[in-house]
């Protein structure tokens, strides 16, 4: 092994790691959130004190060792605290996705066997009483927002501070033990329990040591540089393993300071305000924010539309070079710096980027104009691979070597193998511990020497030793002629085009490949508006010609690039229906990260496959929907199924 | 778009309700400050001093006094010249009656004087409205300026009926009288205009502002709410008279040094002063700065063009003034009643969005 | 025969949903306001309970809104006396009534329009703050920190109701829903005994109704505000309410919870009697 | 009889005969605050321009001519024509007819439905304006208006007081002359306003724009309608003032002078303007004579009739026979 698995010196987990920073920085900022106006800001000491005080109070409720905690809700400093007093007390944190059903957080909860749940307001006390009765070893909850809650039996139910309160007061009665708890930690210990939404079947729980935590945290802020003046919006689910990562793990090992937004629809009003300099977003919000930027450039003057477009084809010309290091003429330097002033440096500031240093994003294939839109600002906009199995790092792209179709180099103390079939695999010092309670599948996803199956499908590219992914392995399949068949490939570069949202190819042991289209409301809906084409719904816009034309093209214009490719060449689309629907995490279609679950869509829309391969014209069909109170109803459409034009491809080399 | 607001937050109120809460805004401010005092003595001579600098300050103060009556407490004052009056005749007692006195003490004495007097004539403030009241408010303009012209106490029995400041300095710098140096005028007169807008300004910002603009928008809401209307006008009132009296002091003791209150604090000085702050922007201390200065510039660039530059006769000009003036201020009512304070913040805005359209 | 219910004897009781309702805290005393020759108000007497939720309803032109206005201060009735916790109230200005704690909302609404959100709330505060001009002028010290005290209780409100996103907006821009709001929090930032609403709903959609009575509830929830409320729409104030006054034609025709009053001849008579909206 | 109450009397005549044309002026603005609830305070200046526009036409003035001098280099000044006085009044009226166009096509058009002070500040703007364009016209030089009117004492009134109380009136034929002719004009305007069509339109417009318009009278129609009103009513008062004291800026204040007039008599009431007028000039006159002259030094016209007005105001807000405000919440 690389890194032999060895007990390093300094802190030995994540409430150690708190100590260190509320001894060493104690007055730098730690949390900070915008409530009443402002940004109500913790130093790393007064952060310990919050988080003791909680982790008294827990002890004051009864809390075990290796109890579980449920924390539920939007970013807030108190449920971080939450998650790190949990552990203090000996406990696991368990975060959950704020959004998740009633039902969803019955199986998580009954799973693991929570005792205590920490949540945020009266909506997550809601859902957990009603699901109460299911869960057995279920006691207390703990809300932060009182509102709402005065009149509800409050036998099982305290407020946040209260409980803080309970544990200052009998501070002396349980410091000793807590200390003792906390003295027992170390790096074998279990740091937090993450449930990864699985793209099949019922959520996994992923248990990571503090090894994994500290171990990443640390090789990963080293690989950027992270220091302890960085910024960052947390504003991603806690239930997610990146931002348990980044707010925890990093911002607790480097000391940078976190901060959550007032609410989901100020995030970018606040994103704006603290200007973080180390931030992450997946693929799709960038891809929303650039469609933004442009819908608003559109109703400018026309000087300020030329002066952009001039500036913003400089930048692409030479702001990634810049970016890069790489050398540039004086003037284009000189005439990107005109730019700066103008138009990026104003761009930047009025989306939030002026201070990022580092940025990343991941989870999903970046559309390549999307991604050097922001690079050309000068933003460092990096991609990186990882999975909550690997406590999220598993390559990423080192400054001066980012590209857009690869996803960079083995981050510190990880290797990589790929198997004969083409799945990714890799060992590093950041691998789960186990699937809580689910040895089988621990078992068939990381074997004996710790090599951990990503499922992805992928390879290293010899030029620059980078990884690409290509696909899901599962998902890569053959076609009935034995070429590869590679759907993510496909649908990402469909998905690049701002008009297309989501996108599902089929073609597994079948002799040509077809597609599902959604399209972007928010682009084709601005573009029918400018045409003045009136649209009532999705899916009137959905059928319009012009629409189905336009996708079209974009389809031929994939399979052009597709089949360059010669491994994937067979992957051209041949046909392809536009949904009626939007596929939708509420009726099951896709994860709650957004990733498409094929077996339940290709169940679901069965008959609209049969049709695109039965050479029929169009297809009508009838799709149960459930709305967002989660009343059900049923959509009724007939689909117009186009056909595409495909390149001619070569034969030959299919038998391998 | 020299906006660069990303990463510019607020963690306490005292943060966010400060004058110039963009750094970019408050660096900008400090700049104007620095050449203000560091730059521009070094740099004025007479003319500069007395046909633009000395004019603007005093005017200013002037103006955000009025503003303060005017646009924050809804109060139409036509009395202006009346208290500017009262300034400039305390000021020149008290400088007859005291010279061992530093002339700062005078110059504030003289304010609080007028304040007093303002209170005063602002009491018909609390049964009388609107236009009624501005007209009211001329009873002020004219009673006063009838005072200090018959009552010969007030000037001190001088044969002409004129009064004129004596020589007084402070710290040991002349600053009154025929034989001042211009820095020193200037300086002066600075130090008040910067004094007067940021007690204007703090008291805007705060509960009393609070009061006088809830009364401005809707006396009746107000008083319902719990603000004694009687209480909110006359503050407005001694307050506003309290900077115009400084102003008035400041315009005979330091720029004009000798004045025949009729000439000087006539009724057409009233309107001046309301004018300014019409076209800089009712409700607005900056307002009240832009609209100074644009009043005092007008004539000065009036006269270069068309007195220096096309020899016409300076009568012609001074007439062409008036129809110029008169029109701006029919084209602001109409076009921009919240004056260049609304253009500046409009701007601003632009800029804050740039590249963006809104 | 208004006052025959259980209620009035008790001190002090419990409401169903588990609100303690205090002691009388305000009573009317044969009121009698005149206009002129019209009698707006026609001897009518009630009394407001502490924590409670009142109404005053009855059809447009009842003299409804004139009995408000006597509450606030602002008619002074011919005869009659309010009694404001336990003491009869002299005859003051309406200013020296917000003084004493009791808030109020208008029908149509009255908002500083040239204030934004933040300063128009925070002009609710102005009874709490008692700094004077010298400290003001120089602002850093009492008069900053007094602004800050009373800035953290109007961000409290603002935060309460819900209209944080338009803090610093000009009031002036708001559509009609959101500016009822911003005047309810003007009221609430006053901390007031007794709280106001002249039609809260008045000109308001389905949604807007619900909304408001939320945040009506809400407020008498949180806070233990007694509120006193008049409204024309019988429907919503039913809900809303533990006792209705209900008037017509400037006399009182009924008094008691809203079952009592909903099953009183006379008031069914006054409401078919009458062309409703 | 005593010879005190003699000049008493003398002074009080004196005073009601300026107070006629107080009210004359004073009328001026109530038109025009009836019919479009504009304060309008450059009545006075428009006086001015009135009598400045008279004067030229009669002289064959070339207007602008300083200003085009001073552009061409030209030496132009007079047409070299001479005018008789009637047929001047009459162009001169066509002159204000087609400023008052002017002025609400121009400016009061645009200001519509704003608050009443934002268009006395409009007029302020207005009267600067006027002052400008007038002198730029016609010179600010002070000239003489001579229209034929007589002048001097009236030598039967002086004979015939002198036999009845052994003390001679002084009192100037022009003050008869001018105070029968506003006497006329006054109730003139008060008979047009009740009796013609143009009239009655004007006071349906005054009590309420809506239900005037609906009954299809033309809101600019009668807006035009009262400003040229004021403007002969302007150009009246100008023709007497300009007579008696030369044509020259302080014409412009007896604007000041109004303006106590109409708070006291009430912005919205004609006859409150004509009483308000006669009060302010007997008093103002008798307290200068009784108290000012020999107490105080003087000259207080120039603020008496404010401070009474005042004074008044503050127990009568709404002045003499303004309708009681009633505020609503």
């Amino acid at each position: 092994m690389a890194k032999p698995l060895k007990r390093a010196d300094g802190p030995q987990s994540v409430p150690a790691l708190l100590h260190r920073n509320a001894k060493e920085f104690a007055n730098a900022p730690a949390y900070r959130e915008k409530e009443y106006g402002i940004w109500q800001s913790w130093t790393w000491s007064q952060t310990r004190d919050e988080v003791e005080a909680l982790a008294l109070g827990f002890l004051e409720l009864g809390l075990d060792e290796g109890d579980f905690v449920a924390v539920i809700g939007r970013n807030r400093p108190y449920l971080y605290w939450a998650m790190i007093a949990a552990e203090m007390a000996g406990a696991v944190p368990v975060p959950l996705y704020q959004d998740a059903n009633a039902e969803e957080m019955a199986y998580v909860m009954g799973h693991c066997g929570a005792r205590l749940a920490v949540v945020g307001d009266q909506e997550q006390v809601d859902k957990i009483i009603e699901v109460q009765d299911q869960l057995p070893d279920f006691e207390r909850m703990i809300y932060l927002d009182p509102r709402g809650l005065r009149k509800y039996d409050h036998s099982k139910l305290d407020q946040y501070t209260a409980v803080q309160e309970m544990g200052r007061a009998n501070r002396e009665k349980h410091i000793a033990e807590l200390e003792a708890r906390q003295a027992k930690l170390n790096y074998d210990s279990t740091g937090v329990m993450l449930y990864t939404s699985g793209t099949t079947g019922k959520p996994k729980g992923v248990v990571l040591s503090n090894r994994n935590i500290i171990e990443t945290a640390k090789s990963s802020s080293e690989f950027d540089n992270l220091k302890r003046t960085d910024e960052i919006l947390a504003y991603l689910p806690m239930a997610w393993v990146g931002d348990f990562i980044f707010s925890v793990g990093q911002a607790l090992w480097t000391g940078f300071c976190t901060n959550c937004p007032e609410s989901a629809d100020t995030m970018h009003v606040d994103l704006r305000e603290i200007g973080p300099t180390y931030y992450f977003a997946p693929p799709r919000v960038f891809e929303t924010q650039l469609t933004s930027v442009m819908i608003r450039m559109e109703d400018a003057s026309r000087f300020k539309k030329w002066l952009f477009d001039t500036f913003m084809a400089h930048a692409r010309k030479v702001g990634p070079a810049i970016l890069d290091g790489k050398k540039v003429s004086f003037m284009d330097r000189a005439k990107y710096a005109l730019g700066e002033l103008m138009i990026y440096g104003p761009l930047k500031n009025t989306l939030g980027f002026s201070r990022v240093r580092v940025g990343y994003t991941a989870g999903e294939a970046i559309g390549p104009e999307i991604f050097d839109f922001y690079r050309s600002l000068g933003i460092n906009l990096k991609q990186l691979y990882g999975q909550t199995e690997a406590t999220v790092f598993i390559t990423a792209q080192p400054d001066g070597e980012v590209r857009s179709d690869t996803v960079g180099v083995t981050c510190p103390g990880v290797e990589l193998k790929i198997a004969d079939n083409g799945e990714v695999f890799y060992r590093s010092p950041g691998v789960f511990v186990e699937y809580y309670k689910n040895p089988e599948s621990t078992a068939d996803t990381k074997d004996a020497e710790g090599w951990v199956a990503t499922g992805d499908a992928g390879f290293i590219e010899e030029s620059s030793g980078h990884l690409r992914i290509i696909d899901r392995a599962k998902d890569v399949g053959q076609m009935a002629d034995g070429r590869l068949f590679a759907p993510k490939y496909v649908e990402n570069k469909l998905k690049f085009f701002p008009n297309i949202l989501e996108a599902v190819v089929f073609g597994n042991q079948r002799t040509e490949c077809t597609a599902f289209i959604n399209i972007d409301l928010t682009a084709v809906g601005n573009w029918a508006e400018r045409n003045n084409i009136g649209y009532a719904s999705y899916q009137e816009l959905a059928r319009h010609p012009q629409v189905m034309d336009t996708i079209q093209s974009h389809v031929e214009e994939v399979n052009r690039s597709v089949a360059e490719d010669e491994m994937l060449s067979g992957c051209q689309v041949h046909r392809f229906v536009v949904l009626h629907k939007e596929l939708d995490a509420d009726d099951g279609e896709l994860t709650r990260t957004r990733k498409v679950r094929r077996k339940i869509i290709e169940e679901k829309y069965a008959d609209i496959i049969t049709a695109l391969y039965d050479g029929s014209k169009q297809v009508s069909t009838e799709t149960e929907v459930t709305y967002e109170d989660g009343r059900k109803g049923s959509i009724k459409a007939t689909l117009e199924i186009r056909e595409a034009a495909v390149q001619p491809t070569s034969h030959q080399m299919a038998a391998e | 778009m020299f906006y660069r607001e990303a990463g510019d937050f607020n963690t306490s109120y005292a943060q966010d309700q400060q004058t110039f809460p963009i750094k970019f805004d408050r660096y900008r401010y400090y700049l104007v400050l620095f050449v203000a005092v560091f730059v521009i003595p070094f740099m004025v001579n007479d003319y500069w001093v007395n046909s633009l600098f000395l004019p603007f300050l005093i005017y200013a103060i002037a103006a955000i006094g009025l503003n303060i009556l005017v646009g924050y407490c809804g109060q139409v004052s036509l009395g202006t010249g009346g208290f500017m009056a009262v300034g400039a005749y305390s000021c020149y007692k008290l400088m007859t009656a005291m010279p061992d006195v530093s002339m700062f003490i005078h110059i504030l004495l003289a304010g609080v004087i007028t304040a007093a007097v303002g209170a005063l004539f602002g009491l018909p403030s609390l049964r009388i409205k609107g236009f009624y009241l501005a007209v009211a408010t001329l009873a002020a303009q004219f009673f006063l300026v009838w005072l200090f012209n018959r009552v010969p106490w007030f000037y001190n029995y001088s044969a002409s009926g004129q009064i004129s400041a004596p020589e007084r300095d402070t710290f040991g710098i002349l600053i009154t009288g025929p034989n001042t140096e211009a820095w020193a005028t200037y300086m002066f007169c600075l130090i008040f205009t910067v004094g007067s807008a940021l007690v204007a300004r703090n008291l805007t910002r705060g509960s009393v502002g609070r009061k006088w603009m809830a009364i401005r928008d809707m006396d009746i809401a107000a008083e319902i709410i719990g603000v004694n209307p009687l209480r909110a006008k006359l503050t407005a009132f001694a307050v506003s008279s309290f900077f115009i009296g400084i102003s008035g002091a400041l315009f005979f003791s330091i720029y004009l040094g000798a004045v025949e209150v009729g000439e000087a604090f006539g009724i057409n000085k009233s309107f001046l002063v309301l004018f300014m702050i019409i076209i800089g922007g009712l409700g607005s201390i900056f307002g009240s700065f832009a609209g100074a200065a644009f009043l005092v510039l007008l004539p000065v660039l009036l006269k270069i063009v068309g007195v220096d530059w096309l020899g016409w006769p300076t009568d012609i000009v001074a007439h062409l003034q008036l129809v110029i003036v008169g029109g701006l201020i029919i084209v602001f009512l109409i076009a921009e009643p919240h004056g260049l304070a609304q253009l500046w913040r409009v701007a601003k805005e632009k800029l804050r969005l740039w590249p963006f359209p809104h | 025969m208004e006052r025959d219910s259980v209620k009035d004897q008790a001190d002090s009781y419990v409401t169903d949903d588990g609100r303690t309702i205090g002691p009388t805290v305000m009573e009317m005393k044969n009121i009698t306001l005149r206009f002129g020759g019209v009698e707006a108000i026609k001897d009518i007497s009630f009394d407001i309970r502490e924590g409670e939720i009142r109404a005053i309803i009855g059809p447009n032109g009842a003299g409804k809104s004139s009995m408000l206005n006597v509450i606030s201060g602002f008619y002074v009735p011919q005869e009659g006396e309010v009694w404001y916790k336990g003491a009869r109230r002299p005859p003051m200005k309406p200013y020296q009534v917000a003084q004493q704690g009791i808030a109020r909302t208008f029908q149509n609404i009255a908002l500083f329009e040239g204030m934004s959100v933040l300063d128009n709330v925070m002009t609710g505060r102005l009874t709490q703050m008692k700094s004077g001009l010298l400290a003001q002028s120089l602002w850093k010290g009492k008069a900053e920190r007094e602004e800050i005290e009373n800035r953290e209780i109007a961000e409290k409100v603002i935060d309460f109701l819900e209209i944080q996103a338009i803090r610093k907006t000009p009031v002036a821009r708001l559509p009609y829903g959101l500016k009822k709001r911003v005047e309810l929090a003007r009221a609430l930032a006053a901390e007031p005994t007794i709280l106001l609403l002249d039609e809260p709903m008045a000109g308001m959609n389905v949604e807007e109704k619900e909304d408001m009575s939320r945040f009506i509830l809400d407020v008498n929830d949180e806070f233990g505000t007694t509120i006193a409320l008049i409204e024309h729409d019988m429907g919503v104030v039913m809900d809303l309410s533990d006792r209705v006054v209900v008037m017509d034609y400037g006399r009182k025709i009924g008094d008691g919870s809203p079952d009592e009053v909903r099953n009183n001849q006379e008031v069914i008579d006054a409401y078919l009697g009458m062309a409703h909206d | 009889m005593p010879e005190q109450l003699a000049f008493t009397i003398e002074v009080f005549l004196n005073g009601l005969m300026a107070g006629v044309l107080y009210a004359l002026v004073a009328l001026g603005f109530v038109l025009i605050y009836k019919a479009s609830g504009i304060f309008n305070y450059a009545q006075g200046v428009m006086a001015l321009f009135a009598a400045l526009t008279l004067v030229g036409i009669m002289e064959g003035q070339v207007p602008f001519s300083h200003l085009i001098n001073a552009i061409l280099g030209t030496e132009v000044h007079h047409f070299g024509w001479h005018i008789p006085a009637f047929l001047a009044i009459v162009l001169t009226m066509v002159v204000m007819i087609v400023l008052a166009y002017c002025v609400q096509r121009f400016v009061f058009r645009y200001l519509v439905g704003q608050e009443p002070i934002i268009l006395f500040m409009a007029t302020i703007g207005l009267a600067y304006f006027l002052e400008g364009v007038g002198d730029l016209m016609w010179g600010s030089e002070i000239k003489t208006l001579d229209v034929g009117l007589p002048q001097g004492i009236n030598v039967w009134i002086d004979e015939f007081t002198f036999n009845a109380t052994g003390y001679g009136f002084f009192i100037d034929n022009l003050d008869i002359v001018a105070s029968i002719v506003a006497a006329i004009l006054v109730i003139g305007l008060v008979m047009f306003a009740q009796y013609t069509k143009q009239g009655r339109a004007m006071r349906a417009v005054a009590d309420d724009h809506q239900a005037a318009l609906s009954v299809g009278v033309s809101l600019n129609f009668i807006w035009i309608l009262v400003w040229s009103l004021a403007g002969f009513v302007a150009l009246v008062a100008g023709i007497m003032w300009g007579a008696k004291s030369g044509v020259q800026f302080s014409l412009s204040l007896i604007a000041l002078k109004a303006l106590p007039v109409l708070m006291l008599g009430g912005f919205t009431s004609i006859p409150g303007a004509i009483v308000g007028g006669l009060i302010i000039g007997v008093g103002e006159k008798l307290f200068e004579f009784l108290i000012g002259a020999p107490f105080l030094g003087g000259a207080t016209e120039n603020w008496f009739a404010y401070m009474l007005a005042l004074v008044f105001l503050v127990f009568r807000p709404q002045g003499l026979f303004g309708e009681k405000i009633i505020e609503r919440v």
